[in-house]
């Protein structure tokens, strides 16, 4: 079937008119949560406590319990950190870049990517407080006034961690919330034969909807200062992602310190929220039935995102190695040498092989449109993106410049538990999310939706 | 809700787009001001059907915007250079480059948070669910798929039944009269309310002493203010007689120990022994200082026995007595450091060389209280050229 | 009760704290997760309203002595009582409780040194596992007595009027009041036999001295300072034998940069794999039996091939020596003939300033040609005439097995054992233990449970060395005194005092009671009718007090010694060796714990050996090639087997080792022992026979066996000979090593190569005052790690046990890099103690978030453990990885807070916090005392003088390795060491500008193959 | 609920919740600040020592019992001893004093109760104070007219740093006034 790339494919498929759509859409929301729900929330529930009693015996006893030693003193906790705000990442980039640039294919999946940067950011938000060895003074990070007249220091990039990740946690939360605001709206004043939908649900809507009456002289400072919104959301996302990045680029260690570090994380960062954007909408749009909103085309496009992204972060591995070879730097080629054919060679081509190799599947239409493979190739790059973090963390720091200070490591349970733990803690928020606000933004559908703009004005803007 | 009489506006409901663009721009021509659209999503072009001025949001965005990164540069360059300047890796007091980051955060975060908060709070005027138009059939139609137009009574030209008319003749499919809210406004301070304010008031208090002052010094916090070592004049669970000082055993010398060698001696040392010490201006003054904290209380300021322990101590002999002054200084330094009589050993609270110093004085001293015509002269000579 | 982050009164009592752990799984074992959460439970329980501000009590003294100021550090001279050496001790107290020990510097034999066990020793005060009263001891368990029962018993059994003998082993005590009252008792009571033994005396060396300079004559004392060449033959001169302080001080001189045309060149001849071995400028590889062949080889190359010896060979003798010839050595043990040949050319170039030394583990026949050998080189002119060793010599094995065989016949009645362990040390064929069974009284004269007073009817518990009087005399112009630094902690006795107490004669028929402080007036009595007079000084009274607080008198001896050798009954000793085929073991003492005594103390423990880098662990070393046709690596077991003897151990691949040689280290695998040294590697002494050469066992076997067995290493956790990681430390210019002929030839030959280029972006901060910095000299350094135990002992550095050492965690400010470079059979190995470098431009300070690392005023790195949050960014940023981070509440963690009790406590210096779990820390170039010379300054009224701060390792470091100093000071040793051309900063390229130089190490090598 | 509750909920009780939310906080951090720092704190002494009657009254230099305090890090506490300098005769039959007698005699600690205490790791220095020419007063407020021992003024970190940047207007009596340093080895290791 030859794709005619003339007029641009309708959005919504079926034909379903703004009621159609508003009733698929509010569904999952109009009923009690079935046997399969609660199963659902049980089992993620209780991987997050796996990881909850792991936090708390490394609380009581020290951190001992994890792997992390000398040399190699960071492990799993700053992994997991990098890996849950790259993924954090993804949300607001659809959003907003993809808003900025008129792709309005975005609307079916901007507000589930967002609800999914808020979970992944929470997660992410975790890590900096439980790996510090003395977590009862994690104030001592932020400038507050206090006794000692003591500040923080500001050349440390720990401190613009605190800053950035805070600042992209609250601006992603208002942008989620104000995308919000209308579809509140919409479900306060639906009309649901009553018993199913619970009278405290109905105040909470009208509570958030902060009375929003579709007005169109609000639509109009709407608008604004929803593209101001993605105006400023676009750069903090790739601010954030180059400060995690600095993390390791202000360091000395080989490995670390290369000026590639922040589009090379920014890149890893789209890449590996898309793969996880694909991943959960594959099984929103099935158990939810929302074949028709979030199409095939969606997951076809952000498909191909993942394969640029993709080329973009093998681009980055490939340019280490060149500008190792390049610098003439011995230890700097140890280091990479070391890296691939070392103790860690395992991790190394299971990342360059999930993050490079296997995307290019997606040349194909085929595998780009089939759900199970498309499914299959997001879960391995989230795979890979985790290894990626891995190798960088520990391959640089085990073996540096002393030979005599090298060292090996090795994660216990109590990493692996403490990992698992921030899986159940998204996954169980993605499940509350499902049943108490809309999966897709009804307005904005609606907006897009056959039909919806005024006829005179279509072929204009 | 209930509802009172009075009109607050009337309301028609359109189908499609279309229709909704063209009575808008109808109304706005019809002279209609106090008018509003409502559509379940941004009807492109309705803005200027409504003849609406363009929205000034972006200038409050600018504002903090600026606001935000000044600030923070203001905050940071206080902080590392003004208010407690440390030396980091070698870096300088003032290190711009490493505040751009921060600064680029704070710009983004004040922006974009005031700039919702502006929207809602201000332009919106939020929360605002006790508006007429909540729970009413046009409401709920309009959220749904309907579009509306809604001309409230107090517009100028609003007459109830022409702007029915009006409408009607736009194609409206149903008009609904909107009537104003009867509910009373609710008292802010009600009694659970007072109650709720004291309780989260006591909460937060007793919450905060508890943490802060008891809760965070409980294992596993430690914050080694208390740390497993006897420091020095402190108990010691170890010894049972609880000192954490302990005596060295008797016998031993220490390596820089003095060893008096007429210790314990009653007669005072029978070879004469002169004051090492030089009686340089230093040793004289240290020596005044020294006799005005140990031996003042009983000798007085001046050797002549005036003490201030209120007489509940014997008073010692006046040091000006011919015995005294005769004494070589070998004596002076045996008194000190063996005691006489009821004046106990002064040995633990002097060391070797004040104790020399303190019989420097003495003598100077008893010079002074009798001090010979030659002696005046000279001292009034000195103090004039002074 | 208050907030138990206030020290919670540890209630445990001592031998509850002993309780045996069974854990041996890693990570947080059954037991210590349900021990803690009850202390949670007990906390909880008891939190109730604490009086939080209650500040604890004041206790100053009841009556002050005069000099004691509460928290000043007051130094005590005492003497060393750990091993016959008898070195001098500078014990720094803290309100009258010793914290730290220094050397004592006008002690004339060890200098202000002393080695790593006296450095550690003082911990074994404060063991919480030290017995603290009298016990009986039936069936392996300990009953509580009181001393009037062991006094009664010994009494009853000294006083039987039957014939059978009295044995007395102890150690090998220097004291001449002590060893004058053993000859008054042995008149006194004949049938009394006292026996000194230590399992590795030099009981070969003095037998064939006395063979051949006249039973009269001692083993001399060297000028090692004096010569030019030394041959250690299978000796670990600087490293394990004893001698070693003084040894260490003086050879450091001859490696002085300054005055190189003074270096010296150090032959190593040896089949293990030794420190002394490493540090030689040239290393031949050889199996300890040739030792005798090649000695016999070199009289004969040097008397009869090149005719250049000055004492004459007797026709027998020449028969003898005719047989070996330097060729036929070489092609047997497989060496090298044109490095042999080269030997003897030094040697004999170098006549009268060559020295020839024999290792203490050698039979008495090596002793004998090696005194022959270096009577013909003239090496009796580096003997010195005036100082002759005064220490009665130990017993050997043969007297030791007639005693054994004496107590199995039952023909004694009672037998004391003073702080020797026979059951464990001695060889098995001995029996010694069974010996102890059939003695009818034996009394154990000890601070810990050992295998020896398991076996004993008594446990008499002894004080620790810091709590006894007494008095050494090691050699004829030396005196020194000891003295208490603390009365005693528990209800223990002086050991010489019990003695004098149980074999004092009787008055009119009636014992008299115990008198505590017997054997000082004993001592003080000895001093006046002999020492005083030889001093010709002030009234006794004022002679004693000054002896005391000098801690040492140096008295000119009476007569001086003569050196003649006597050739006429040497051949009867050199009987040719019986050659065994097979494998040949090499028994050496554990280079921390020496024959296994101090085992039980962690800080020995967990010191890293010079060699291997291993802790907590003995093993058997093999060279590659022995492991392969055995069919081993690293981490297998084995098992060797001599003459039916055998013991399993676990194979570690030693590059450096001689083919066919396994070594390894006595000291481990005590049972019946605390908590600390149990379980604690394997015990070897089993394989070890009292036949002529004990520890050097020819003919053995050995074979693989089933199992693995982890060894926790501080470094080397990657194959040695792996070509991914060979020789990156010369690559990276982290070692710097020449030639001394290079270096002679031009001086800057180091400064040839490409110099990085460093920018300069920041103008550098200034330091007006002080810039403290520090330079460490290569060519001194040995790697012995006494620095180390120093600035554990001085920083109050936690021990965390071997789990956490394995898992890369030991907690050692300073490490000692060891690297191998070059052939793996012929490494040549180079030292580099790493600290932290208080660079100028710390990467670690830019990356703390919390401001808890910056750089102070007077140019040190600051680590402010308070303010420390645990994000662990400085460590990874540091370049020399040299920060050290508590990932537990360590001293809670090891063996079940073992080194939590309050005994514990009264060690740590006040001086230093003791850091809580979750903090970062690093050697701070001892703050305390840069501090408490400002203190002491500004008591004073003067400015702060930078020479009176001396750094714990410096002081400790036994060649002088270690200078530290002011750098704005122009003519401080700092301010020039740090422009000398051999001076270089590790990872100069990074720019941190470090402020650690290091002088490039000179080897001292032939120039032909330099 | 009624849309209008709601909204007065959300537009006036919320804020004013928060509010006092904080309100709370502060004054709970500034009342238990004081208890933190322990300004004012005096704890019962075994024995009633008045300063106000030594030092004040009779014009006892400081020094004389706080020995250590012009040489040494530690200003140390007075051992039984200096006080039976003179009650071994002064006011022999006072009841304190007898306790006194008793308790040097048997050997016994008096138990003195800690007043002034910086956690243990700041070192505070004594010395390095009085050897600059530092009264006793400007740290530990005016004693002679205290009778127990009590804190005067809070001894955090800020206030000491407050005093070592500003030493020219808190010292005034000082003769050459010169800052004291303020990098973290100065007071803590």
């Amino acid at each position: 079937m030859q794709q005619d790339y003339t007029k641009e494919p309708s959005l919504v498929e079926g034909r379903l008119t703004i009621g159609e759509i508003e009733e698929l859409i509010a569904a999952p929301l109009d009923s009690r949560p079935g046997f399969k729900y609660y199963l659902a929330l049980t089992i993620t529930t209780s991987v997050m406590l796996v990881g909850g009693v792991c936090l708390a015996l490394s609380f009581w006893f020290g951190i001992g319990l994890w792997g992390n030693n000398q040399p190699v003193a960071w492990g799993f906790p700053i992994v997991n950190f990098v890996f849950w705000v790259g993924i954090g990442h993804a949300g607001t980039l659809i959003s907003a870049i993809l808003f900025l640039l008129r792709q309005r294919w975005r609307t079916g999946i901007a507000r589930f990517a967002e609800a999914m940067t808020i979970f992944a950011v929470m997660c992410a938000g975790i890590f900096p407080v439980i790996h510090t060895g003395r977590p009862w003074l994690a104030g001592y990070l932020l400038p507050y006034p206090n006794q000692h007249d003591l500040w923080v220091n500001f050349t440390s990039p720990l401190v613009f961690d605190v800053f950035a990740v805070s600042t992209y946690f609250t601006v992603s939360l208002v942008f989620w919330y104000v995308g919000l605001i209308p579809d509140f709206a919409t479900l306060r004043d639906r009309v649901v034969e009553s018993g199913v939908v619970s009278k405290i649900k109905k105040t909470l809507y009208k509570v958030f909807s902060l009375g929003w009456r579709h007005s169109n002289r609000h639509w109009q400072h709407y608008e604004k200062s929803y593209m101001i919104l993605a105006g400023f959301a676009t750069p903090l996302v790739l601010s954030v992602h180059t400060i995690v990045s600095f993390d390791f680029a202000v360091s000395v260690l080989y490995g670390w310190h290369t000026t590639i570090f922040p589009p090379y994380f920014v890149a890893g960062a789209i890449f590996s929220g898309f793969a996880m954007v694909v991943t959960v909408l594959v099984f929103v749009r099935k158990i939810f039935d929302l074949e028709q909103i979030i199409t095939i085309d969606h997951l076809e496009k952000m498909n191909k995102i993942i394969i640029a992204t993709g080329m973009m972060v093998g681009y980055a591995y490939g340019i280490e190695f060149f500008i190792a070879w390049y610098s003439g730097n011995p230890i700097e080629q140890f280091v990479f040498i070391n890296r691939a054919f070392g103790p860690y060679a395992w991790a190394y081509w299971i990342m360059v092989s999930c993050n490079v190799l296997v995307p290019q599947f997606f040349w194909i239409r085929k595998i780009r449109r089939s759900v199970p493979l498309m499914l299959i190739v997001s879960l391995l790059v989230n795979v890979g993106m985790w290894f990626e973090r891995y190798v960088i963390v520990v391959t640089s720091l085990h073996r540096d410049f002393l030979p005599s200070s090298w060292g090996h490591y090795a994660p216990t349970l109590y990493d692996a538990g403490i990992l698992l733990g921030s899986f159940g803690l998204f996954f169980t928020l993605v499940l509350l999310f499902t049943k108490t606000m809309p999966a897709v933004s009804i307005a904005e559908v609606k907006a897009v939706a056959d039909g919806a703009q005024p006829s005179h004005r279509e072929e204009a803007d | 809700m209930e509802r009172t009489s009075k009109l607050n506006g009337v309301a028609a409901l359109f189908e499609t787009p279309d229709e909704i663009m063209a009575a808008a721009e109808k109304t706005a021509e019809a002279g209609y001001e106090k008018f509003d659209v409502n559509t379940p999503y941004p009807v492109h072009g309705m803005d200027d059907a409504m003849k609406l001025p363009p929205t000034k949001l972006g200038f409050v965005t600018l504002a903090f915007g600026l606001a935000g990164a000044l600030a923070m540069l203001g905050l940071m360059t206080w902080m590392m250079t003004i208010d407690y300047p440390m030396v980091i890796g070698g870096k300088p007091f003032w290190p711009l480059p490493a505040f751009i980051p921060v600064m680029f955060e704070a710009t983004v975060l004040l922006a974009t948070v005031v700039t919702v908060g502006a929207m809602l709070a201000i332009y919106f005027k939020f929360p605002a669910n006790a508006h007429p138009l909540h729970d009413t059939d046009y409401m709920r139609a309009v959220s749904k798929d309907k579009f509306g137009i809604m001309i409230e009574a107090a517009d100028a030209k609003f007459d109830e039944l022409a702007t029915v008319e009006f409408l009607q003749s736009l194609g409206a499919k149903k008009i609904e009269k909107i009537r104003e809210i009867a509910d009373p406004e609710p008292p802010i301070f009600s009694k659970r309310f007072v109650l709720l304010l004291a309780g989260v008031f006591v909460a937060v208090a007793l919450g905060t002493y508890g943490t802060l002052n008891k809760a965070l010094f409980y294992t596993p916090f430690d914050w080694m203010s208390y740390q497993p070592r006897v420091n020095a004049q402190s108990a010691s669970v170890f010894f049972e007689d609880g000192f954490g000082m302990r005596e060295p055993v008797e016998g031993t010398v220490a390596r820089d120990e003095v060893l008096y060698e007429y210790a314990g001696a009653e007669t005072h040392p029978e070879i004469p022994v002169v004051n090492p010490l030089a009686a340089t201006k230093e040793n004289l003054a240290e020596g005044e200082r020294l006799y005005d904290v140990y031996c003042s209380p009983c000798h007085g300021y001046h050797g002549a026995a005036e003490s201030r322990l209120r007489k509940q101590f014997p008073l010692p002999p006046s040091l000006h007595t011919e015995k005294a002054r005769t004494w070589e200084d070998g004596d002076i330094y045996h008194v000190i450091h063996e005691g006489q009589n009821t004046m106990p050993s002064y040995a633990r609270q002097l060391t070797e060389d004040d104790r020399w110093r303190v019989a420097l004085y003495v003598r100077a001293l008893q010079r002074a209280m009798n001090a010979s015509e030659a002696d005046v002269e000279r001292a009034s000579e000195e103090a004039s050229d002074e | 009760m208050s907030t138990t982050n206030r020290r919670k009164p540890n209630t445990k009592r001592a031998d509850e704290q002993v309780a045996r752990t069974d854990e041996t799984g890693e990570g947080i074992s059954r037991r210590k997760f349900f021990a803690l959460l009850g202390a949670s439970a007990a906390v909880a329980s008891a939190a109730g309203c604490a009086d939080y501000q209650d500040r604890g009590k004041i206790v100053p003294h009841n009556k002050r002595p005069n000099e004691a100021r509460p928290g000043e550090i007051v130094r005590y001279a005492s003497t060393c009582k750990l091993c016959s050496e008898a070195c001098g001790l500078l014990v720094k107290t803290v309100d009258g409780r010793p914290v730290h020990v220094e050397g004592n510097p006008d002690h004339p034999i060890s200098g202000g040194k002393i080695c790593e066990r006296g450095q550690a020793a003082i911990y074994d005060l404060y063991d919480p596992a030290r017995v603290r009263n009298p016990k009986r001891v039936g069936g392996g368990k300990y009953a509580d007595v009181g001393w009037k029962d062991v006094d009664d018993a010994v009494a009853k059994a000294f006083d039987a009027d039957d014939e059978r003998k009295i044995f007395l082993f102890a150690r090998p005590d220097a004291s001449p009041s002590l060893n004058k009252y053993i000859r008054e008792l042995k008149e006194r009571r004949p049938n009394v036999e006292t026996i000194f033994y230590e399992q590795f005396s030099q009981t070969s060396r003095t037998r064939a001295w006395k063979r051949c300079y006249g039973e009269g004559s001692a083993f001399p004392s060297i000028k090692w300072d004096e010569a030019k060449v030394v041959l250690a033959l299978d000796s670990d001169l600087l490293g394990a034998e004893i001698g070693k302080v003084e040894r260490r001080r003086l050879f450091a001189k001859t490696r002085d940069v300054g005055r190189t045309v003074n270096f010296s060149r150090l032959y190593a001849v040896e089949g293990a794999a030794t420190l002394t071995g490493f540090f030689a400028d040239e290393r031949i590889r050889l199996r300890p039996e040739f030792a005798f062949d090649l000695a016999l080889a070199l009289v004969n190359e040097i008397a009869n091939v090149r005719n250049e010896s000055t004492v004459p060979l007797s026709s027998e003798l020449y028969d003898i020596a005719k047989t070996y010839t330097l060729a036929k050595v070489a092609e047997e043990s497989g060496v090298d003939a044109k490095k042999l040949r080269r030997v003897a050319d030094d040697l004999t170039g170098a006549r009268g300033k060559a020295i020839v030394y024999a290792g203490d583990a050698l039979p008495e026949r090596v002793h004998v040609v090696v005194n022959l050998l270096n009577a013909m080189i003239d090496g009796e002119r580096l003997y010195r005439k005036n100082a002759i060793d005064a220490r009665e010599p130990a017993a050997d094995l043969a007297t030791l097995k007639r005693a054994a065989d004496a107590m199995r016949k039952g023909e004694a009645k009672l037998a004391i054992f003073w702080n020797v362990n026979p059951a464990y040390d001695l060889p098995a064929d001995l029996k010694f233990a069974e010996a102890i069974e059939k003695t009818p009284t034996t009394v154990a004269l000890a601070a810990l449970e050992n295998e020896t007073t398991k076996r004993c009817d008594f446990l008499a518990p002894i004080h620790h060395e810091l709590e006894c009087w007494g008095d050494a005399n090691p050699r004829s112009d030396v005196y020194s005194l000891r003295q208490p630094t603390i009365r005693p902690l528990y209800d223990t006795r002086q050991a010489e005092d019990a003695l004098l107490s149980w074999t004092a004669a009787r008055v009119n028929g009636e014992r008299p009671t115990f008198a505590p402080n017997a054997f000082r007036d004993l001592v003080k009595a000895y001093w006046k009718e002999t020492v005083h007079p030889l001093a010709k000084s002030a009234p006794f009274k004022a002679f004693w007090n000054a002896a005391l607080r000098a801690g040492v008198v140096r008295v000119t001896p009476k007569e001086e010694a003569e050196y003649l050798i006597r050739r006429e009954n040497l051949a009867e000793a050199m009987t040719p060796r019986k050659k065994r085929e097979g494998l040949t073991l090499i028994v050496a003492p554990s280079y921390a714990l020496g024959d296994g005594a101090l085992a039980n103390n962690g800080w020995l423990q967990e010191l890293p050996h010079p060699v291997t880098k291993i802790t907590w662990d003995n093993h058997a070393s093999l060279s590659k090639a022995t492991a392969e046709k055995l069919g081993v690596a690293t981490g297998d077991m084995i098992e060797a087997t001599i003459d039916g003897r055998s013991a399993t151990l676990p194979v570690l691949v030693q590059p450096g080792l001689a083919d066919g040689v396994i070594a390894m280290e006595t000291g481990y695998g005590r049972t019946d022992c605390p908590v600390v040294a149990e379980k604690v590697g394997t015990n070897v002494n089993p394989l070890v026979a009292s036949d002529e050469s004990p520890f050097v066992i020819t003919g053995a076997t050995a074979k693989k066996v089933a199992g693995s067995y982890p060894l926790a290493a501080t470094q080397d956790h990657y194959a040695f000979d792996d070509p991914l990681s060979k020789d990156r430390h010369t690559e990276r210019e982290i070692i710097q090593e020449g030639a001394l002929a290079d270096y002679k030839r031009n001086p800057a030959f180091l400064h040839e190569g490409w110099e990085p280029h460093m920018y300069q972006i920041y103008d550098p901060h200034d330091y007006p005052e002080e810039k403290w910095g520090m330079a460490i000299d290569l060519n001194k350094c040995i790697g012995c790690s006494t620095c180390v135990a120093a600035c554990d002992s001085e920083n109050n550095v936690p021990v965390v046990g071997k789990e956490e050492v394995a898992n890369g965690r030991e907690m050692h400010w300073m490490r000692i890099d060891r690297y191998y470079g070059g052939d793996p059979d012929e490494p040549r190995t180079s030292y580099q103690p790493m600290l932290c470098q208080h660079c100028d431009a710390a990467p670690c300070e830019n990356v703390c978030p919390v401001v808890a690392t910056t750089h102070s005023v007077d140019g040190l790195n600051q680590m402010v453990y308070n303010r420390c949050v645990g994000t662990r960014y400085c460590s990874n940023n540091c370049p020399y990885k040299v920060r050290r981070f508590n990932f537990y509440d360590y001293r809670r963690m090891l063996a079940d807070g073992y080194y939590e009790g309050e005994s514990m406590e009264l060690k740590r210096n006040p001086e230093v916090t003791v850091r809580s779990r979750g903090v970062m820390e690093k050697c701070t170039f001892c703050v305390q005392r840069i501090q408490d010379e400002r203190y002491r300054a500004a008591a004073e009224g003067r400015a702060l003088d930078a020479a009176n701060v001396r750094t714990a390792c410096q002081v400790a470091c036994p060649t002088d390795a270690i200078i530290f100093g002011d750098l704005n000071d122009e003519n401080s040793a700092i301010a020039e060491t740090r422009k000398h051309e051999l001076g270089y900063a590790v990872l100069k390229e990074m720019n941190t500008k470090p402020n650690v130089t290091y002088v490039a190490k000179l080897r001292n090598t032939h120039s032909e193959d330099a | 609920m009624v849309n209008r509750t709601i909204d007065t909920i959300m537009r006036a009780r919320l804020p004013i919740v928060v509010f006092v939310a904080l309100a709370a906080f502060s004054l709970a951090y500034y009342v238990g600040r004081a208890e933190r720092d322990g300004v004012g704190y005096q704890p019962e002494q075994p024995i009633a020592y008045s300063h106000e009657l030594h030092a004040g009254e009779m014009q006892i230099d400081c020094e004389y019992c706080h020995t250590e305090a012009r040489t040494s890090r530690r200003a140390t506490v007075p051992d039984a001893a200096t006080c039976m300098n003179c009650h071994s005769m002064a006011r022999k039959d006072a009841e304190d004093i007898k306790f006194l007698k008793a308790k040097f005699d048997k050997g016994e600690p008096i138990g003195w109760k800690r007043v002034h205490r910086v956690p243990d790791y700041a070192y505070f220095s004594h010395v390095s104070h009085v050897a600059k020419g530092l009264e006793c007063e400007s740290c530990h407020g005016v004693m002679e007219a205290v009778t127990v021992g009590r804190q005067a003024h809070s001894f955090a970190m800020g206030k000491c740093l407050d005093c070592h940047r500003h030493a020219e207007e808190k010292l005034p009596y000082l003769k050459n006034p010169k800052n004291g340093p303020d990098h973290c080895w100065a007071c803590h290791r």
